[in-house]
């Protein structure tokens, strides 16, 4: 125990952004990590550097800082594709974040993959990155967007989805790999062993998966995978798709500019290699090179530590909470099935109001409905407050945040 | 501003206990509004007195914060009774001070200010709908009512 | 001009980059501007300064960093509508740059208003991002696409651009306000008081003309307008898009996800207000709040002595280049309806290869097709070299440039 | 590698000058490719002498900078004569060694490789057309060809 605070104190050291004081005198306590992560010092050097000493557009010029530029920009795709178990980097698409990622997948393969009656499904843990685009899908198209409903211990329940598949006509099923509210972990092998039988494509949401557990896409087997940097100590703007070459391959284009053409002429065109094809544009140049830097860094404490430790600091904060009265817990008690997330409602107070308390002292919390509105509804609440953890997170903020939430209590005369 | 300051006595018990919450069957002037970043979400209820314009009946009905339930309260009971004309021209600085919520941060203003913009909006487009011909300057007073409700927060 | 030189050196001061070597012992001379240009040390603390002290996510959150990293974020919105001349801040989208700018316009409005027969009008001189998004949209839709050609000074023959609005069934005229390999800077108010006799909505590409010369969009009278950060001292992966509200209220909503939306249900969704409605998913916060310092930085020197420079520079290049035999320079001779680009070819030097023998010298200029192959295969030729300039290059550079031009010509024993 | 190591006279002679410049009317083998981020764009015709199973011509068209235009005539010159077995082994080095450019940086060798690119995928696509049944030895054989050109940069 000692050792594992010792080497937190060497973690947090790196993340200038804990040292800060809100309202003058209020160490800041970040507990909303499944919203965006901070940032190592090495990742905001490694911007910083890039901007320095070899900004420059990347593939189109011969000049040596473009070449300094390219290799780094590229060699992002390799460490993510290791990061992953991806086989092949140029399989990754970079992205602004997991939600254009999804909608590249709406448009580019769904556009021409799903036709009238044909049912998609998801989830009623989803984020709205994974309902909406597939709203507006099945609206062009007149098909059908099919929930799999959750029990009460927020797993979902898979029954459905065999009702479902059995039914037919189902050509996506899309899911998050961890819920952002409840925590939940997905049991994707179960989802898309399921799948494969009747041949139905999945793409798996790993905005929260990739940043906090071990992710093997290979092993995995499914047809697409997203995730965000920014919610894994990486900068905000930089995103990836994955999807294997045979599938990637008969996507068609989705945004069209520069880089993604092979030759330009004036009535036809023709496109560029993957993943190119799909790259349009100047991309986020130095953000993709500051994911790079945030890989390295998860990779250096190991993504195993990182999950033991949100585990630990999960059932801590779980057995705290439980003292409190009053308190209403949504998701699964059982941390061993759940990421390092704790939605929760506090009495009659409204998260907004009690997010504003905490904060007092220093504290962000998320409050809201996470993007998450559909879970809302079925939980029949109209927010929730949640508190997510992080590899920098300690057990003594978890004591604070106790504090803080035993004055709220006496604001609000419970 | 310290937050202890802003959950005072008042606000608390505002939201534990609502002024004119609740519904009108066949209102004259309905509106629904959320806020989406936050999900604080309002249904506005009016009756319109015609004979003197003004405001005979008001209620709410929905789901926010302590800030937004009783910011929508005190709007409410600063609306009921109040000529139309002098109803469009209550702003934000009317409810927040009430509320002694001047020094609100931009995130939670748009709680507290959401009934205010519905308010805004209802009337607008009750009175787009109700004044047939309506002649120039009248119609650079909807405008501009438009513009308050939309450049609120 | 001692004064200028003066005042140049010290800006130069406030880009690192140009302080740094290429192969040992070369400063680097930095002459591709147009594909993207070098930061000040300003941007670079910003967005350093946000991920270090305030990084968190923005508008859905109610603790302190949060509040602070949305009021920067929308900061940035009131310098640009104050930059660009643009009277309702909530007009401007934030997107990836331009190219991302001009396919929502493609998606979001053009599809639904583009339909079978219907004309798009697009230039010779476009980058390939004001032209494949087209391509596409009028495959889709059946549509047709046509183009204004260019004279031999490089300017556009607008006798077409009267026959095309007179044929009829023209929807859209879209251009670039500055050709990014001529430097051609366009009639745009000609342009479009044309275009509004007809009712035809214009969409001006600025990713060359607001960075170098004064842009106000509420003169102008265009339908859309989009520029990209990185070309404008800021940082990679930030853009905007600009549509009068009354446009934006008839536009379908692009990506769907977080933020856009006001309410999710299980089955349909109601839109967020503008500008966020186009703005889904986590956005890049970070650059975003670097945009703003950019557009400082420019404003402190001013848009108008930026422009001055680049005439000024482009005047000794071309008088300089004229020196040199076998040089054969395209576009107009005259600076005063150019911006600070020149684009040419030196004898049968493919410009690959002179781009790799100037690199030898520190000399970083662009060569190639510079995403504007129509163009290229208008002046028949597959490639040209391009020096293009900003606020810190000098004339000293331009001598350079020259004795390593001589160099090549040398090598190549012509 | 020092540019000037670069543009030694044997480029320039070969991008003046290329080899088994020009086009086959009717060819046996035929591709075009292109290189996106440079313009490069290479034409390559071939005849098989079915016999032997061996290049019996080879011409290339197309337009590109002193390096690609010199890989082209090396590579043409290599090919030309070879069995396909030994043609489908030419790899990188054997290019790049010829004319000193090993130390090319990355965005350069795609104008060195790209003809030997469009070699081996239109080798790739002959073999595959004209194998009715292909063995599986021969398939793995193939993949690793399309995988080779596939993977050259
Ligand atoms: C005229 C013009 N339009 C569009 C673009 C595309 O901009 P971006 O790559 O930032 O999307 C560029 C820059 O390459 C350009 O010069
Ligand atoms: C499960 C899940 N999916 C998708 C997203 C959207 O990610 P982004 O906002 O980075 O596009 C998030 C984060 O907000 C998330 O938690």
């Amino acid at each position: 125990m000692k050792t594992q605070t010792t080497s937190i104190d060497y973690i947090r050291k790196d993340f200038p952004i804990l040292n800060r004081c809100v309202y003058d005198d209020k160490q800041l306590i970040y507990l909303d990590n499944a919203s965006t992560t901070q940032k190592p010092i090495q990742v905001i050097n490694a911007i910083n550097n890039f901007y320095r000493n070899y900004n420059s557009n990347i593939h189109r010029s011969v000049y040596s800082i473009a070449n300094e530029a390219t290799a780094a920009y590229e060699n992002t795709r390799s460490k993510i594709a290791k990061f992953l178990n991806i086989r092949n980097a140029k399989e990754i698409i970079f992205v602004r974040g997991t939600t254009e990622a999804i909608n590249l997948v709406a448009y580019s393969w769904g556009r021409n993959n799903i036709a009238k009656d044909d049912v998609i499904v998801t989830t009623e843990y989803e984020h709205h990155s994974n309902i909406v685009p597939w709203q507006l899908l099945v609206k062009e198209k007149q098909a059908k967007l099919k929930y799999i409903e959750i029990n009460e211990n927020g797993e979902l329940r898979l029954d459905q989805l065999d009702d479902y598949l059995e039914y037919g006509n189902v050509k996506l099923v899309t899911f998050s790999q961890m819920s952002n509210v409840l925590g939940t972990i997905t049991d994707s092998t179960k989802i898309i062993s399921k799948c494969k039988k009747y041949n139905v494509k999945t793409l798996i949401d790993g905005a929260q998966s990739a940043p906090h557990m071990k992710v093997n896409i290979d092993d995995i087997g499914c047809d697409f995978f997203a995730c965000s940097a920014h919610k894994m100590l990486g900068p905000t703007g930089v995103g990836i798709l994955w999807a294997p070459k045979n599938v990637m391959e008969h996507m068609v284009p989705f945004h069209g500019g520069g880089d993604m053409i092979k030759e330009v002429h004036k009535y036809e065109t023709t496109w560029n290699d993957l993943p190119y094809k799909f790259e349009a544009g100047t991309p986020n140049i130095a953000d993709v090179i500051g994911f790079s830097t945030a890989i390295d860094y998860i990779n250096d404490i190991g993504i195993d530590t990182i999950r033991n430790h949100e585990e630990d600091l999960r059932n801590y904060a779980l057995s705290k909470l439980d003292n409190i009265k009053n308190i209403v817990i949504y998701g699964n008690k059982d941390s061993a099935k759940s990421g390092g997330i704790i939605s929760f409602n506090f009495a009659d107070i409204h998260p907004h109001d009690l997010a504003t308390i905490l904060d007092e002292d220093g504290i962000a919390i998320r409050s809201g409905h996470h993007c998450a509105q559909v879970l809302m509804e079925k939980l029949d609440v109209p927010a929730t407050s949640r508190i997510s953890f992080y590899i920098y997170n300690t057990k003594n903020e978890i004591d604070k945040l106790v504090i803080s939430l035993e004055k709220a209590a006496r604001l609000f005369k419970l | 501003m310290s937050n202890s300051d802003i959950y005072h006595e008042m606000i608390i018990d505002y939201s534990r206990n609502p002024i004119n919450f609740g519904t009108i069957v066949k209102p004259d002037i309905f509106m629904h509004d959320s806020n989406p970043l936050c999900g604080d979400s309002i249904d506005l209820y009016m009756n319109v007195d015609d004979d003197v314009h003004s405001i005979s009946e008001i209620k709410f009905n929905g789901k926010g914060c302590a800030i937004c339930i009783a910011c929508t309260s005190v709007l409410t009971e600063i609306t009921k009774g109040k000529k139309i004309d002098d109803v469009i021209k209550i702003n934000k600085t009317d409810i927040l001070s009430e509320l002694g919520l001047q020094k609100l941060n931009p995130v939670r203003i748009k709680c507290a200010l959401l009934s205010l913009k519905i308010l805004k909006f209802s009337i607008y487009s009750y009175l787009s709908d109700k004044i047939k011909k309506i002649d120039d300057t009248r119609k650079t007073e909807l405008f501009k009512l438009k513009d308050d409700a939309t450049n609120l927060y």
